[in-house]
């Protein structure tokens, strides 16, 4: 399954639904889309992984990538994500510590930490 | 004797046709369907690992996947030909973070791998790096 | 130089993985979906008919089948090692069906390819018969 | 996917609802149950194909072999399809000129020519 990315704005927030597979293969896909944002001033991101289906390093990379950028910005990259096995990755890797984690994108628009 | 191997150009789309087959393949040997979804995550990422140092040494020879079962254990091996020095370390990522980019860093992937799978071995050396996975079958279904 | 290349052991649960292979790597080629069935099932005789003809010769070797896409074509060639001699006539099935026996026949597959693939070309000799079809790529999306 | 078979009788019809991929590897169990059933004194055999997703050339042998079977016993094996891709297979090779095929299970429970 190929990648889908969808973005909106809740307030100062801009979500990024993102759904199918973030690999090798897509992962410049979402980079490109988290360069795009962060170029046209949008420093506070909420990433919606409810429907990956897939997430290699790759994919870890790429939103380590982000929010390195939107940190150079003051910004903030929050993720949304409840599947255990995409989880699991997050967790192997450490990246449980460096990323904010909610359970739903309200909870996320709505951090402040 | 590798039951099933595959060889593929060192290209990322060929990363999906890898995972794709470890997962029928690891099926049909009889792996616990628990394990499949680590099995193709962490083949995925070994192959993507092998394209990606394949890649930025400039070397296109093909990416070799094998897949055997012997002994009630599925074994995995992915060989590239990057010779010696493509890292092989797997760095503390959580150490890393601040210095990482999401350009591609071969030890990330590595990283998952031996977070994932408890059995594994990598050596490197000349011709290039083996990543040698290996899980437990809980039944032999068919060879 | 081939694209993707799978090896396995005769054995007939991996004619299953071969075919899943071929409408994968098909599809990623860029293949139309109208003959992505079309090249599944070719394979899958081809495969199945190799492998039949290596374990009724008791020739143990790996089955290779090679997929590539060059000049807006995906070429698929399938090989035995079952030496020269291993049938590759294409019978007349209509006029076989009285003889024709569940019991293996190498030919019936290769009738089955002959009347679906319009480009496709059987050479035998030694070390065994090499199968090589090709369709035609409407786009190429990656390769 | 796996092969299916389930076997129901319809007066003096025996009824084989085929589901799944008849290929090089599921074929010998049709095989098995064809001979089972011509072995108990099964001579009308219908055979339901609706449900196949995938028949190679293993597959229509084994049919074939069936129908040898059944004519050896002045019986008869009808088949129940109409898939275009599965007919397809039957028309390239022939075999629609050696096997009566219905479009309903119905047709041909109750077919005599
Ligand atoms: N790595 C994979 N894991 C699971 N399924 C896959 C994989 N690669 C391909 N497929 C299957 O092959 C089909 C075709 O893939 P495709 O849509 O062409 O991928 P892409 O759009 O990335 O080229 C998909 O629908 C999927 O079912
Ligand atoms: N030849 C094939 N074509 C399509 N899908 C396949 C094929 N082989 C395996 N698969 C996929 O792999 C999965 C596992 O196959 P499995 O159910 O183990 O087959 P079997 O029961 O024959 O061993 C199936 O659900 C199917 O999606």
């Amino acid at each position: 399954m190929d990648l889908s990315l969808e973005t909106r704005t809740e307030g100062d927030r801009t979500v990024v639904v993102v759904g199918g597979e973030i690999d090798v293969y897509t992962a410049p896909k979402l980079r490109e889309q988290l360069i795009d944002l962060v170029s046209s001033g949008a420093y506070h991101l909420v990433v919606d992984m409810e429907s990956v289906d897939f997430l290699d390093s790759t994919g870890l990379g790429v939103l380590v990538g982000g929010l390195k950028r939107v940190r150079a910005h003051e910004g903030s990259l929050r993720l949304v994500c409840t599947q255990e096995r995409i989880l699991k990755i997050f967790r192997i890797t450490g990246l449980t510590k460096v990323f904010p984690i909610h359970a739903t994108v309200d909870e996320a628009v709505s951090a402040t930490d | 004797m590798p039951t099933v191997e595959l060889s593929f150009t060192p290209l990322p789309a060929h990363v999906r046709t890898a995972r794709l087959i470890a997962s029928t393949v690891g099926r049909r040997v009889g792996l616990d369907e628990s394990l499949v979804d680590e099995v193709r995550l962490a083949v995925g990422e070994a192959c993507a690992r092998a394209v990606g140092v394949q890649r930025s040494g400039g070397q296109a020879d093909d990416v070799v996947v094998a897949f055997s079962d012997d002994d009630g254990m599925f074994t995995v091996t992915v060989h590239d030909w990057a010779g010696a020095g493509s890292e092989v370390e797997m760095p503390d990522l959580v150490e890393a973070t601040e210095d990482l980019d999401e350009a591609f860093h071969p030890g990330f992937g590595l990283a998952v791998v031996s977070g994932l799978v408890d059995d594994v071995e990598v050596t490197s050396g000349e011709p290039g790096t083996v990543v040698r996975m290996r899980w437990p079958l809980s039944s032999s279904v068919s060879s």
